[in-house]
């Protein structure tokens, strides 16, 4: 019977702390910087979510099935290179948009591989391709940014349909399609069943290999997805967008939104508030004009904090 | 299956790296003369000193299943005080590195603790210490260079007779390491846990109290590798450590310890991964190639080696 | 060791538990599992504390509250399952935890030579350098003993030391206990082949229930005795299925090997009948088992299934696509503890229960999973219930649940009723004849006789990981533990 | 500490502001904080902007934050400056490309923008202002030639480059290709690229060193690591002041703090000074100017300030040189 005890625990005590920790930030916002409160500084801090959001999302795939994601910056950043390079030399922006989704989910689908098919630990076959993605986008860049990206792009993506940017609709809609295949599909099930229990999943004729094969090609896909949004906002494509900062963002993202590393737990939509979380903490050092290193600190204090609660609670 | 195949490609698996490391100093040598020359050797030997003290500590971590993705920012939190000490304490340098090599086993302590106590997933727990240490870093020096005093830069060249200082601490630091590891009772249980942490808790082995002390280590190491570097470079920049923790676990992997810990030689092990990454470096540079090539080709062998680390690994199973 | 008594919870685990062991003499513990032998055991390697009885160590009573004291007081205990390290080295393994140490480094040349005198003593023919992992299961069985060793016990107890060796291996272990014997060591052999202690053994205790019921020297009984001994008297119990049915095989293994799992097996299964696997403990069923399914790497034989359109050579996942497998793990990989009842059930069933877009049809799952749990009676607040908050029947009936749903061709029990009340026992066996008689082949583990005897249609005889033939469903009790005794059986085998 | 004064600064000149009638603030983006230049610029900007503010009868006032090397992290930087409504921003850009974006936020949010130091490759602002990266290295590379031709040196020289993703480092490697292509008494013998990562200055220019051991000279993109490239020297044995016979012949651009001593000391041969003080000068009239909507009249590249050339010999004579008196 304490499993479900600690299941609501485990809930209602993250949602009681994070909304507590949100009412306290907002009470002292409002006092300290009510420029926070304009709707364009809220507009603002949804647009910059949206990349990181769009990312997390991808790495709770791939965490709710007990795995681990590294490469997801380093592969936006050579999708948004490959993708621009296509978009400027075809002047399509439609291809350029397609090739950026493709070689996300390709690099997805090799990670894939070398964890399914061969055995291989997530950790180290993602930390390789961070590397190489990365070497392969310097090599290939001369570690110069490419702009000068089609004009019709820019006017697509920085477009803004009901007053709302794109790229926070982009986001919305990955938000929407991730949260219904992990809650409503049949592959949502098995990856949870993998991430719980890959033995009795694959018992239950779970096809685990395949399932988590797909899990990196999804977080592939979402890099993609975040490269355009990313190469919109910049209007240009650089390596350094792919920089270790952002892998940090993403996982703090995740285990803030209450994605358990230990696979089987976590729900899109927590990822995508933890994101929004981790944007909000910048803005608001940023308009009170505290240091970023400062951020840093309390950045990781919050992912240990965060998960020893998760430990703890899951008496993991 | 065939035993032809099979004996071949254990052989590869187990002699092949070297191997591959061979044929690549030939390559190198044959395209630039300079590059198998007795300076450029001793020079590598110097470039690779501080991060193969630093891969000695993440080896003895990675020994028991456990990673540490810390290193680099402890290295720089440390050397960071210990310049500030330097230059505006006045301390003197042999006191500053001292109080460096202290601040780095703290840091690793407060690592150890969480992974000991909290019970948190080492590589959640130290990826949290690895960016908020470095926050508190740049705090510290405000993210300036600081430039470390005349003494301090000395040492970064300092040569013992036919080799650098730090080359001599670096091959003592891995000699050391690897007699804790070989020769003493807490290196064996060290194995012992990366075999099986269950079975070594039913034996009645120390499980809690090794992890700790393993990160103690690897802090301290971090610290050591740090110090070096710093004096290499001669003075404290914001590059300090960047990166390390990423290039300390891929040696530590090429180098042939499992990620599951257990098994591999710290010795050979950090060595030969060391050697691999520095040879690529040094070596494309001699031969001029377009020198963002190094990434690629680094991610490329930290991959071909962990493939031959799955192969090795499930050899033992699928003979039942 | 005199009226042991140990309950946990209302378990009676020993109710009255009675040993004697003398230096010099070797005595067999044996018993159908759940007799009490392991928690007997336990106690007196003071592991557990008994609730009642006292230990008498050469005259005086001892009350160990720890392996500790156990050990200073000369007791040794050989774990079932190894705890031996792949990559440390012989001589490391036997000294884990205790190294012998000159200026703070391991003194090696110490250690080598005690283990090379104890691997001698034990007739051990590797070194002591040698790394456990390139080791035979027996010769790492060997740094077992070497540990247990080191502080010269004068009781030691060999908890199903051959459960996993070779035929050769069993040999030289044999030789090592004969051995240790005749140093004056008292030996406890808890073993599950009955066959082998005749060779190795001086005396015999035999547990049933939590009691020990004999304790004799060997000389003088024989296997069908202590099979009698152990199993009690079978009560004549009323079976509950009808004759065999005469259908043809859905299932035929010929030749099945796997490593040292399954050394030979050889059976048809036929459609609609159920096949009790009889056999010790430790005679291999569940390897067999899940060796059909490959569940444990690829085995060797050949296995071909009826799908419908005569037998035809199958791959593993065709097998486990057509069997339903209900575990004797429940918990680590029967179910998905956190996952709700209803998502349980549904697991194997995804494919059925979702529609165009892979979406899982919530009506349809929610349809199933109230039918099951109706029709299966499971005790739930609701389907969305946690499975891992059932009782153990519930639990195992949900089990059940999402393998029916499945309409599985093949259903593999492995002791489907272990731990359950006796309502629950009922209710599960009831459910396997309802099967059967709708044309499910089912193929059943049980430690309990009686459970096998109500149902089974036939026996398929296993001995020490090979089948020796199949019994008819009306053979009776003289003829089944006649089987087990390794007697020639009636009926010959199945081929 | 430092963000800590400032932002306090801040809050007394608004508090200032709130009595003068004509105010103006400025919103600074720096991509990184890392080398003391920065801070000097920083210092300098503040002071300026009192002095010439108070000149022209306009209180300026300072919102600063910094973006730790990280292009998507000064846009959300900057986007926070447009929604504090700064009347201008002034930004050192982290990618040449990605400023481009920021600058068409601004536009769009009716904020005037200045490039500093770094220009945008894409979006042109409002005006830029820096040192004449190009103009620095010539006239470093031209004292190089003359001061080598007069000792009769024949310069095997190993360039060592900044980050591509610099348009000044860029610009200080075209500077000095041309002015090699035109001086006999040069040639290139290797480039280094260094990410301006001090580790990669000591390593690459050592590796350098071993790769051509009959290189004698070096054209040094940047002297902020300069103790890096005195490492190598050293491990070379090619470290030691002019005159000497195994003196390696050094020429540096901006001459930060580090490498006034070692050029007083004759290690480095020339270098070009890369004056913080008068680019913030700069960078304040032209702030003024926009604010009084006058033309800042640039050129075509933008408000460059040029760069001093210094030599053992003048460095001594060279009147408020920032990085000999700054802190």
């Amino acid at each position: 019977m304490s499993d479900t005890l600690r299941a609501l625990a485990d809930r209602h005590l993250r949602a009681i702390l994070l909304l507590g920790a949100a009412v306290a930030v907002l009470l002292f916002l409002q006092a300290n910087s009510p420029v926070f409160f304009q709707s364009r500084n809220l507009m603002n801090v949804l647009v910059q979510a949206s990349m990181l959001a769009i990312l997390a999302l991808g790495m709770t795939v791939v965490m709710v099935a007990g795995g681990i994601d590294l490469s997801l910056p380093a592969n936006m950043a050579l999708s948004a290179i490959l993708g621009s390079m296509a978009m400027i030399a075809t002047d399509s922006v439609a291809l350029g948009c397609l090739v950026m989704l493709a070689s996300g989910a390709a690099i997805g689908a090799f990670n894939g591989f070398a964890v399914a098919r061969l055995h291989m630990i997530p950790f180290v076959v993602t930390l390789a391709m961070m590397t190489m993605a990365g070497g392969f986008s310097v090599w290939l860049t001369g570690s110069v940014s490419v702009s000068a990206q089609p004009e019709r792009f820019f006017d697509i993506f920085l477009s803004r349909p009901f007053g709302l940017p794109l790229a926070v609709l982009i986001a919305a809609a990955a938000l929407i399609v991730v949260q219904a295949v992990m809650g409503l599909t049949r592959f949502g099930w098995q990856v949870y069943a993998v991430g719980t229990n890959p033995r009795a999943a694959r018992i239950s004729r779970v096809p685990v290999g395949r399932v988590l094969f797909l899990t990196y090609v999804i977080s592939g896909l979402m890099a993609g997805l975040a490269a355009i949004v990313v190469t919109a906002r910049l209007g240009s494509a650089s390596a350094n967008v792919g920089n270790d900062s952002v892998i940090l963002d993403v996982v703090t993202a995740c285990v803030i939104g209450g994605v358990s590393i230990y696979g089987g737990i976590g729900r899109p939509l927590g990822a995508v508030i933890g994101a929004l979380m981790v944007v909000v903490l910048g803005n608001v050092f940023n308009l009170l004009g505290v240091s970023f290193f400062i951020s840093l600190m309390v950045k990781g204090g919050i992912i240990i904090a965060l998960v020893a609660l998760d430990t703890r609670l899951r008496g993991a | 299956m065939n035993t032809l195949a099979t004996r071949l490609r254990d052989g590869a698996l187990t002699h092949g790296f070297p191997l591959v490391l061979l044929v690549m100093v030939l390559i190198f040598g044959g395209l630039a003369p300079g590059f198998l020359g007795l300076a450029n050797l001793r020079g590598m030997l110097h470039s690779m000193a501080p991060i193969v003290i630093i891969a000695c500590g993440m080896a003895v971590v990675v020994m028991q299943g456990k990673l540490d993705i810390s290193v680099g920012s402890i290295g720089f939190v440390a050397m960071a005080v210990a310049s500030l000490l330097m230059t505006e304490q006045g301390w003197p340098v042999g006191l500053a590195c001292g109080a460096a090599l202290v601040i780095g086993m703290a840091l690793g302590a407060l690592n150890g603790f969480v992974v000991v106590v909290l019970r948190v997933n080492p590589l959640i727990a130290t990826l949290g210490t690895m960016i908020a240490f470095r926050g508190l870093a740049l705090q510290i020096t405000d993210s300036r260079v600081i430039v470390l005093p005349e003494s301090m830069r000395g040492f970064g060249n300092l040569t013992l007779g036919p080799l650098f200082a730090d080359t001599v601490i670096a091959l003592a630091v891995l000699l050391a390491v690897h007699l804790l590891h070989r020769n003493t009772g807490f290196g064996r249980t060290m194995t012992a846990i990366g075999n099986d942490e269950q079975v070594a808790r039913r034996v009645g082995l120390p499980v809690g109290r090794t992890v700790f002390l393993s990160f103690v280590l690897s802090g301290f190491l971090a610290a050591l590798g740090g110090v070096l570097s710093a004096a290499q470079v001669g003075s404290v920049t914001t590059f300090l450590g960047r990166g390390l923790e990423f290039t300390a676990v891929a040696i530590v992997v090429v180098g042939g310890i499992s990620l599951f810990g257990g098994r591999g030689s710290i010795l050979t092990g950090v060595a030969l991964g060391a050697l691999t990454f520095e040879i690529i470096r040094s070596g494309l540079n001699h031969v001029g190639a377009n020198p963002y090539f190094y990434q690629l080709i680094g991610g490329l062998v930290i991959f071909i080696a962990m493939y031959a680390a799955a192969l090795r690994l499930k050899r033992p199973t699928d003979g039942a | 060791m005199q009226g042991i008594a140990k309950s946990f919870g209302a378990v009676r685990a020993v109710s009255d538990g009675r040993l004697v062991l003398a230096g010099g003499h070797v005595t067999a513990l044996l018993g159908a599992n759940g007799a009490g032998k392991s928690t007997l055991m336990n106690i007196l390697g003071g592991v557990l504390m008994p609730d009642a009885g006292t230990i008498l160590l050469n005259g005086q009573a001892m009350a160990f509250r720890a392996p500790g004291d156990a050990a200073r007081a000369g007791i040794a205990f050989v774990q079932q399952e190894l705890a031996v390290f792949p990559t440390l080295t012989v001589a490391e393994n036997v000294f884990i935890g205790a190294f012998p140490t000159r200026f703070g480094q391991i003194d090696r040349p110490a250690m080598r030579a005690e283990t090379a005198r104890l691997l001698a003593r034990l007739g051990a023919r590797f070194s002591p350098d040698a790394l456990a992992e390139t080791l035979s299961t027996g010769d790492r069985q060997m740094i077992e003993i070497a540990r247990a060793m080191r502080g010269a016990p004068r009781i030691m107890i060999f908890d199903e030391p051959t459960s996993s060796l070779s035929a050769r291996e069993k040999g030289r272990l044999h030789e090592v206990v004969a051995s240790l014997r005749d140093e004056g060591v008292a030996i406890v052999y808890i073993t599950h082949f009955i066959s082998e202690i005749f060779g190795v053994c001086d005396d015999v205790a035999i547990m049933r229930n939590g009691a020990t019921v004999v304790q004799a020297p060997l000389a003088g009984l024989d296997q069908r005795a202590i099979i009698t001994a152990m199993l009690g008297d079978i009560a004549a119990i009323e079976r509950i299925v009808g004759p065999a049915p005469d259908t043809p095989p859905v299932l035929r293994v010929r030749g099945l090997r796997l490593g040292h799992r399954v050394e030979n097996a050889d059976f048809d299964l036929r459609k609609g009948e159920i096949l009790g696997i009889w056999g010790l403990l430790g005679a291999g069923r569940t390897e067999l088992v899940r060796a059909i399914l490959g569940l444990d790497g690829r085995p060797g034989g050949t296995i071909e299934l009826d799908s419908g359109a005569g037998l035809a050579p199958a791959t593993s996942e065709a097998l486990r696509a057509a069997t339903a497998f209900v575990t004797e793990d429940r918990r680590g990989e029967g179910l998905l503890l956190p996952f709700s009842v209803a998502d349980n059930i549904a697991l194997p069933n995804l494919a059925a229960l979702s529609g165009a877009l892979g979406h899982v049809r919530r009506q349809a799952l929610g349809d199933l999973a109230k039918a099951m749990i109706a029709r299966l009676s499971i005790k739930v607040s609701g389907p969305g219930q946690p499975v891992g908050t059932l009782s153990g029947g519930n639990q195992q009936k949900v089990v059940f649940a999402k393998w029916l749903a499945t309409k599985p061709l093949i259903l593999i029990l492995d002791e489907p009723t272990r731990g359950l009340d006796l309502s629950a026992k009922g209710d599960i066996l009831r459910f396997t004849v309802d099967l059967a008689e709708a044309g499910v082949s089912v193929l059943m583990i049980s430690s309990e006789p009686e459970e096998l005897m109500r149902v089974s249609h036939r026996y398929l005889v296993l001995r020490e990981r090979r089948t020796a033939g199949v019994l008819p469903g009306t053979a009776g009790k003289d003829d089944l533990i006649a089987a087990l005794s390794g007697d020639p059986l009636i009926g010959g085998a199945a081929a | 500490m430092k963000t800590l004064l400032c932002s306090l600064s801040m809050a007394a000149l608004l508090a200032a502001s709130a009595a003068i009638a004509d105010t103006q603030t400025i919103g600074l983006s720096w991509n990184s904080k890392t080398q003391p230049l920065e801070s000097a610029w920083e210092d300098y900007m503040i002071a300026e902007a009192k002095r010439q503010g108070e000149a022209a009868g306009v209180t300026i006032t300072w919102v600063i934050n910094v973006a730790d090397a990280d292009p998507s992290r000064q846009a959300s930087n900057i986007e926070d400056l447009i929604t504090q409504g700064v009347d201008l921003i002034v930004a050192r850009a982290e990618d040449a490309g990605a400023i481009g974006a920021s600058i068409r936020a601004a536009r769009a949010a009716g904020i005037p923008f200045i490039t500093f130091d770094r220009a945008s490759a894409t979006v042109a602002p409002e005006a830029h202002v820096g040192g004449d990266s190009f103009d620095q290295a010539v006239t470093t590379g031209q004292a190089f030639a003359d001061l080598l031709g007069a000792k009769g040196v024949q310069g095997q020289c190993i360039e060592l480059q900044g980050a591509l993703t610099d348009i000044n480092a860029v610009n200080r490697s075209k500077g000095w290709a041309q002015v090699v292509d035109a001086r006999p008494e040069l040639t290139t013998i290797a480039q280094v690229p260094t990410e301006w990562n001090p580790e990669l200055f000591r390593s690459g220019m050592a590796n350098a060193l071993r790769a051509n051991p009959d290189a004698n000279c070096a054209f040094i993109a940047s002297d902020f690591a300069i103790t890096a490239v005195q490492a190598a020297l050293e491990e070379a044995g090619r470290w030691a002041p002019t005159g000497e016979p195994n003196h390696f012949w050094l020429a540096t651009q901006d001459l930060l703090p580090g490498a006034v001593p070692l050029m007083e000391a004759g290690y480095i041969d020339v270098s070009t000074t890369y004056d913080a003080f008068k680019h913030a000068e700069e960078l304040v009239r032209v702030a003024i100017a926009l604010h009084k909507g006058e033309d800042p009249a640039c050129g075509d590249d933008g408000c460059l300030a040029k760069g001093r050339v210094a030599t053992p010999e003048t460095i001594a004579t060279i009147e408020n040189l920032w990085s000999k008196t700054y802190k």
